[in-house]
């Protein structure tokens, strides 16, 4: 038998190897996010178009600039500062300031991942921690949100989106006045319900056809999404849905101490950013525990952290740092939540 | 500081001595740099500090020529600083002629980072506030802040009436319909309502005290 | 608490050195990691910064001079007592000047100006400059680190009032449709502002090392 | 006199105002002792017993330095009682607990020049807190401090298994890393106010 | 991580799903190999301490006859393989890379190779310490694989007791169908065996547990066993690593071996189903082990199949006649998922051989580029042992070997592989793992050295 000895291939077991690879979820989660990012270009228009683009465009850039930087190859192949572009972009008021996108594209990739060393080493979820950073530097900016299905929003663009770098937004309330379709004021559900405790109606919440962030409103849409990676295994299903669960136990434990205050459960699982975060953001694989106990006490604890921001804090939306915080304690509780190995007894921790 | 030695040698009584009057001769020294650089800046304080203050009450009661301050005790009113530097004060302004202008009060409420202080002015005579000017507050700058310096905002306090019936309450940015309404930034709907609130709570407590000491104050006594 | 910068005596060969060395070489803030509360904590304007740097400078040279005048009485059994007794007494004087002086300035340091006692790097310049050199020397080393620090605390004043408020010492540096950085006046606007100095500080010396190497290497 | 309740002031010492994230106090030891939690474990600890104590006396002592009209001595007493606390409380473990005090050894030394716990007892006193305000605020003070060392540690600990960039590794990374945890910690100002 | 759980009790909770690609040889019966030209049976065929020549070069020796005695209790005799002349005794090439001393026979080419040597025992009359003396005299070893001396199992320490002894019919590596065959064709040398080693251990019951996938195997067991009782056949779901001894355990009865102990510690032994029938076969006879059925498949391979090959077989040998191909590339010794690769063809078959798979370029999808850990969990998921591979494999990399060992349980690896075929960042796992392995041996064999 003369073969084998010219090139022979030398390997390590095991010799199988499943066809699953990072490159191959991270292109799943860009096309689950696809269809978010088209609903939101229907519900607000043009500038929503614009804001996903740039968003992706600037953390494109900024992780190709970090690459040629340190010298490494461009990693921008395997789709995952993709995904943060669009996250970062679907959490962003549809007007935004694009120059203030910018901003947070490159926080969110330069910050948040490659400053940690890039993927796979990144504490927090990058889009977060951008979308953190652009929260307190622009608080009003952050706030200003336009109203669903406005009229023109395919021929025009909210007047905010071209604001020239570095200056202010103009003030939106008379283009509001100009374009809204219904009694929008500027406020999304969320804050009506903070501020003046106005709970809206279930069947826009689900459907998406209110204001918010460019891509959180669409709760079905979403949770279809998510079923889809789910169902292909590209998402841990348990972080999403106990996130989701112990949101709507803590909503409710609010809700019926006292239901004047505090929404009703329904409400607090459909509204805001709380799906968006849930499925796409809570189960980034980088910034939770692998411990099979781990992403169940992390989903919980994030779902927890957000109703009490929502309800007891000073901001309407949680979401944002109920994750972040999270990310903070994923490698405590992954610690604490080592799997107990076979055949070991009693159960011995590891620190 | 881990250059500290951590075994000490045992020590003679020379040694004690020795130490004990180092000691002793820093400590002096010390305290004779206190006492000087205390009893030096105690006047320059003291001007700085009834500066201040004197300056707040001052724009909130435009005219005013004679301020006398009162302190609150347990629900009594007494003329002067009194001893009790934890005591409520109420600062009675006068115009050239001795007529009472107002009054001038603090409160303080939790705000949206910390608590927010804050100097009001209030006329018993018209029975409403007057004026209002943010001492301390850690606002988030371009939002909360506004509470200090919006025009709009500030305008809500030329003319805040006390109604006994109506709560004082910050409604949303241009939905105030009654005069004892504040209407929020836009925005900044957690800092305009602490200020609502820190205003009701404290002209609550404090106007029953004025009405019954009312003909003192309009004397200054 | 890196305590390997304490007992780091600069080279006593020259004044000018002594003073030069804590201005840039020994940088407190940006070399040593020292006195990082207040740095953080009070940089978020040019005006507080500075004075905070005034605070901190007169109180290292003062107790530098004292501790030093007194250096060769001082038991090594009472030392940290005595020098923490020093500090503290200048502290009080100081926290007193400023309240006298200004009382704006004081109501913007608050507490920060009690907790210079607790600043590190003047326990640590007394320790390991102070109490072995004489007061001459040691009133420059004080100038040096606290000329130091104060530049620290003002280039990252400088970073945080420009960009948070647009200002530089309250004068409007932008005109009004500025949009102001808020996040560099929050407490993360400290830690990353302090972050990014030390990146351009660490950016600069690897630079400078390299070139030297390269020098060097050619020679 | 200050009207705040017991539990408000404990959570904006925990959770709002962190000592450590947004109060900046006590950044030396987060810097320093947050490389392994083991370690940063037991300062935390540690960190509380002393402050805890120190901040009881220096109620006390306040109290009679008003009465004396001595308020200039309030710094010099202040350091003066958590220098001697710290030895205290030492001793105390030494003779009560040895193998706590192998644990805790070397760090309660450190303590002394920690701004966190002179801290506690210059806003007690500021901010006028009675006596069980006091306790509180130290407590929700020292226990956000150990919050925010710990996470510190573990996250650190994490990421010494990353291909950190040269240029970040050391102090810069430890400040960015708590500039984010501090926008996270944002997330809880306004807490317990009404809307 | 599947969104549906497993409810049967019966079944290996984690675990991967492989290919099986069994279908290549699970229908063909076993065939006979031709003798080669020379034999090269290594001293060193199993775990232990090598056996010793008994033959000097030059000598004649019988089929079947001893050639090395067993050097110690944890060791066991050489047969010769063929009949023939020692050639020379001398270093050999070993699939593990190292040296080791070999006997060289080259058979008659005429001479009759019918087993001669042995003769008939009665095994019911012995006692179960005989029994364990005849097994080490056959020279049986583990023929899963593991190539453990089989007599070392049935010694008990004193003071513990079996009473179950569980045969692993699993076979869950893809590729090989040696113990499904062996099976089929000789259930009634499985079941011999099987009562011998209960015999030996004093256990009332044994298991016969098979994959499901080999119900033609279950079958003719089942058809062997006829009404009796001690002796029941189970059959478990796919999955791999089943076949793992600790694992079948906690399939079958639900025990958990200790960490670090040995299946008596629970009551149970363990032994392959191969291994039984050819005790069950040689006992009896008083035979020596001297051949084996071995699986050869793979995408580069003519005539795949089950042979009965004489141990010290050249690989080389077989593969010609099994018919290798040009574009066979490489060459792995054993299963897919465990089994090396080797780099000489000129190694000999030995006992623990279980197949010899001839893979074309690019049979399997290995050219990846390795991504960082982006700590998905799927290795956390598939873990057998509920080690943390992830981390284990974050450590590695950072070189914390004895990290992994005293916080992280290194040692419990079996190197299964479960965890570096689910890996979407394609980081060899089980590749680190074996450095670390190695590594942490070094530095104690080091420490002993210095401290001695």
């Amino acid at each position: 038998m003369p073969p084998l000895a010219p090139e022979i291939e030398l390997r390590t077991s095991p010799h199988f190897h499943s066809n699953r690879s990072v490159e191959m979820i991270m292109r799943n989660v860009v096309y689950a996010l696809l269809p978010l990012c088209a609903f939101s270009v229907w519900n607000f228009g043009l500038s929503a178009l614009a804001l996903i683009l740039v968003s992706v465009l600037s953390c494109l850039v900024t992780e190709h600039l970090f690459c040629w930087l340190s010298r490494r190859k461009s990693s921008l192949g395997d789709w995952s500062v993709t995904i943060t572009g669009i996250l970062l972009a679907l959490t962003l008021p549809p007007g935004f300031p694009l120059w203030m996108v910018a901003v947070g594209g490159f926080v969110s990739v330069g910050l948040g991942k490659m400053a940690f060393g890039g993927l796979g080493f990144n504490v927090f979820n990058p889009a977060l921690v951008g979308r953190a950073f652009l929260q307190a530097c622009f608080p009003t900016a952050i706030t200003a949100y336009s109203p669903a299905l406005a009229k023109n929003r395919f021929t025009e663009f909210i007047p905010t989106t071209f604001t020239p770098p570095f200056l202010q937004p103009p003030p939106l309330a008379d283009w509001i006045e100009r374009v809204r379709v219904d009694a929008f004021s500027g406020a999304t559900p969320l804050m009506q319900q903070k501020f003046d405790k106005v709970t809206a109606d279930w069947q826009p919440l689900f459907f998406g056809t209110v204001s918010g962030s460019a891509g959180e409103t669409p709760a079905l849409l979403i949770l279809l999404c998510g079923a889809y990676l789910a169902a292909r295994n590209f998402m841990d299903w348990r972080i999403a849905f106990s996130m989701l669960a112990s949101a709507f136990v803590s909503g409710a434990a609010f809700h019926f101490l006292n239901p004047a205050v505090y929404p009703h459960p329904w409400f607090v699982l459909l509204s805001g950013g709380l799906m968006l975060g849930a499925v796409f953001m809570a189960t980034d694989m980088v910034a939770s525990p692998v411990t099979p106990t781990g992403v169940w006490i992390y989903g919980a604890l994030m779902g927890l952290i957000t109703v009490v921001i929502r309800n007891l804090g000073g901001l309407p939306e949680g979401v944002m740092y109920a994750i972040l915080l999270g990310n903070a304690v994923s490698p405590l509780i992954d610690n604490l939540t080592q799997p107990r190995v076979y055949g070991v007894h009693p159960r011995r921790r590891t620190a | 500081m881990n250059s500290q030695a951590p075994s000490r040698p045992p020590l003679s009584t020379a040694d004690g001595i020795k130490m004990v009057r180092l000691l002793g001769t820093v400590s002096f020294v010390c305290g004779l740099l206190i006492v000087i650089t205390h009893r030096g800046t105690l006047s320059a304080i003291g001007r700085n500090q009834e500066r201040l203050t004197r300056e707040a009450v001052a724009e909130l009661l435009p005219g005013m020529q004679r301020q006398v301050v009162y302190s609150v005790h347990g629900g009594e009113l007494s003329k002067g600083e009194g001893s009790d530097r934890l005591a409520g004060k109420i600062y009675a302004g006068y115009d050239a002629s001795g007529k009472l202008l107002g009054l001038v009060m603090e409160a303080s409420e939790r705000g949206y980072a910390d608590m927010i202080k804050a100097m009001y002015a209030y006329s018993p005579s018209k029975r409403c506030i007057t004026g209002f000017k943010v001492l301390e507050m850690k606002e988030t700058p371009g939002l909360g802040d506004k509470i200090a310096t919006d025009k709009n905002f500030l305008e809500n306090f030329k003319q805040l009436v006390y109604d006994p019936d109506h709560p004082i309450v910050a409604v949303k940015a241009g939905a105030k319909k009654n005069n004892w309404e504040i209407d929020a930034i836009s925005g900044a709907t957690i800092s305009s309502r602490a200020v609502g609130r820190m205003l009701n709570r404290s002209i609550r407590e404090m106007a029953p005290l004025i009405e019954r000491n009312l003909r003192r104050i309009e004397k200054g006594e | 608490m890196t305590g390997a910068h304490l007992v780091q005596a600069p080279s006593p060969s020259e004044n000018y050195e002594t003073f030069f060395n804590g201005l840039w070489k020994q940088n407190p803030v940006f070399v040593q990691v020292l006195g990082m509360c207040p740095t953080l904590a009070v940089t978020n304007s040019v005006r507080n910064a500075l004075a905070m740097g005034a605070a901190t400078l007169f109180v290292l040279v003062c107790s530098n001079m004292l501790i030093s005048l007194v250096r060769k009485r001082v038991p090594k059994q009472v030392r940290i007592a005595t020098y923490i007794l020093i500090i503290a007494t200048f502290v009080t004087i100081v926290d007193y000047l400023i309240k006298a002086l200004s009382i704006a300035v004081y109501k913007a340091l608050g507490p920060f100006i009690a907790l210079i006692v607790v600043n590190c790097m003047i326990l640590g310049r007394a320790e390991a400059f102070a109490s072995r050199n004489p007061p001459g020397k040691a009133i420059l080393d004080g100038l040096g680190m606290g000329l130091g620090f104060s530049f620290a605390l003002l280039c990252l004043g400088a970073v945080r009032e420009v960009l948070g408020a647009g200002t530089f010492l309250g004068v409007p540096l932008f005109g009004p449709r500025f949009q102001p950085w808020v996040l560099f006046l929050l407490p993360p606007g400290g830690f990353l502002t302090l972050a990014l100095w030390l990146l351009v500080f660490r950016a600069w010396q690897s630079r400078k090392e390299r070139k030297q190497e390269q020098w060097r290497a050619a020679a | 006199m200050n009207n705040q309740s017991l539990g408000h002031i404990f959570i904006d010492a925990l959770l709002i105002n962190n000592f450590v994230l947004s109060v900046f106090l006590g950044i030396c030891p987060f810097i320093g002792v947050s490389a392994k939690l083991a370690t940063a474990w037991r300062m935390g600890v540690a960190v509380i017993f002393v402050t805890l104590v120190s901040s009881l006396l220096a109620y006390g002592t306040n109290a009679l330095l008003v009465v004396l009209n001595a308020e200039y001595l309030r710094i010099i007493s202040f350091i003066v009682i958590i220098a001697s606390t710290v030895q205290l409380v030492e001793m105390f473990i030494k003779k009560t607990s040895p193998a706590l005090f192998r644990a805790l050894g070397i760090y309660l030394p450190l303590i002394t020049t920690n701004c966190a716990v002179l801290g506690v007892a210059l806003f007690q006193t500021s901010r006028q807190y009675d006596f069980a305000q006091s306790v509180v605020f130290a407590a929700g003070a020292s226990f956000g401090f150990t919050i925010a060392l710990v996470l510190m540690a573990v996250i650190r600990e994490k990421l010494e298994l990353s291909d950190i960039p040269d240029t970040v590794r050391g102090t810069a990374l430890v400040l960015l890393l708590a500039g984010i945890l501090s926008l996270a910690f944002m997330g809880f100002s306004g807490m317990g106010v009404e809307s | 991580m599947k969104l549906f759980g497993w409810f049967g009790d019966k079944a290996l909770h984690r675990g991967v799903h492989v290919p099986e690609c069994k279908e290549q040889t699970a229908h063909l019966p076993i065939r006979r190999m031709n003798f080669p030209p020379v034999v090269i049976v290594p001293m060193s065929q199993h775990a232990g301490t090598p056996a010793i020549p008994i033959v000097k070069e030059g000598q004649e020796v019988v089929r079947g006859e001893p050639i090395a005695r067993p050097d110690g209790f944890v060791s066991v005799p050489m047969h010769a393989p063929v009949t023939g002349k020692v050639e020379r005794i001398a270093l050999a090439p070993s699939a593990r890379g190292d040296l080791s001393l070999a006997i060289y026979i080259r058979p008659y080419p005429a001479a009759s190779q019918e087993v001669l040597y042995g003769e008939p025992q009665n095994i019911d009359q012995m006692s179960p310490e005989e029994i364990v003396r005849a097994v080490q005299e056959t020279g049986v070893v583990g023929l899963g694989g593991a190539a453990f001396p089989t007599h070392v199992k049935m010694k008990l320490p004193e003071g513990r007791t079996v009473d179950t002894v569980v045969v692993n019919g699993c076979e869950c590596e893809p590729y090989l169908t040696t113990d499904h065959r062996v099976m089929v064709e000789q259930p009634r040398a499985v079941i011999h065996g099987t009562r011998i080693a209960m015999k030996a251990l004093g256990a009332p019951r044994a298991i016969i547990g098979v994959e499901d996938n080999k119900p033609d195997a279950i079958q003719a067991l089942r058809d062997a066993l006829a009404a009796e009782s001690a002796i029941t056949v189970e059959a478990v779901p796919t999955k791999y690593p089943q076949g793992a001894e600790k694992m079948l355990i906690e399939v079958l009865l639900g025990r958990e071996v200790p960490s670090g102990g040995l299946p008596s510690e629970v009551g149970v032994a363990v032994f392959n189903v191969a291994t039984l029938a050819q005790i069950g076969d040689l006992l009896p006879r008083r035979q020596g082990l001297i051949e084996r059925v071995i699986t050869i498949a793979g995408t580069a391979v003519r005539k795949p199949g089950n042979y009965l090959t004489v141990l010290g077989t050249p690989i080389r040998w077989a593969l010609e006649q099994a018919g290798a191909t040009e574009q066979a590339a490489s060459v792995i010794l054993g299963g897919p998922m465990m089994g090396p690769t080797i780099s000489s063809l000129d190694v000999p078959i030995t006992k623990g051989v279980t197949g010899i798979l001839v893979m074309a370029r690019d049979s399997f999808n290995s050219r990846h580029t390795i991504f960082p850990c982006i700590r998905c969990g799927a290795c956390v998921e598939v873990c057998p042992l509920h080690l943390n591979p992830s981390r284990l494999g974050m450590l590695a990399r950072k070189g914390r070997y004895e990290e992994m060992e005293s916080d992280f349980h290194l040692m419990d690896c079996f190197e299964c592989g479960c965890c570096s075929y689910v890996c979407p960042s394609h980081i060899p796992l089980v590749q680190y793992f074996r450095v670390a392995k190695q590594m942490n041996r070094e530095r104690k064999a080091r420490h002993a050295a210095a401290s001695a």
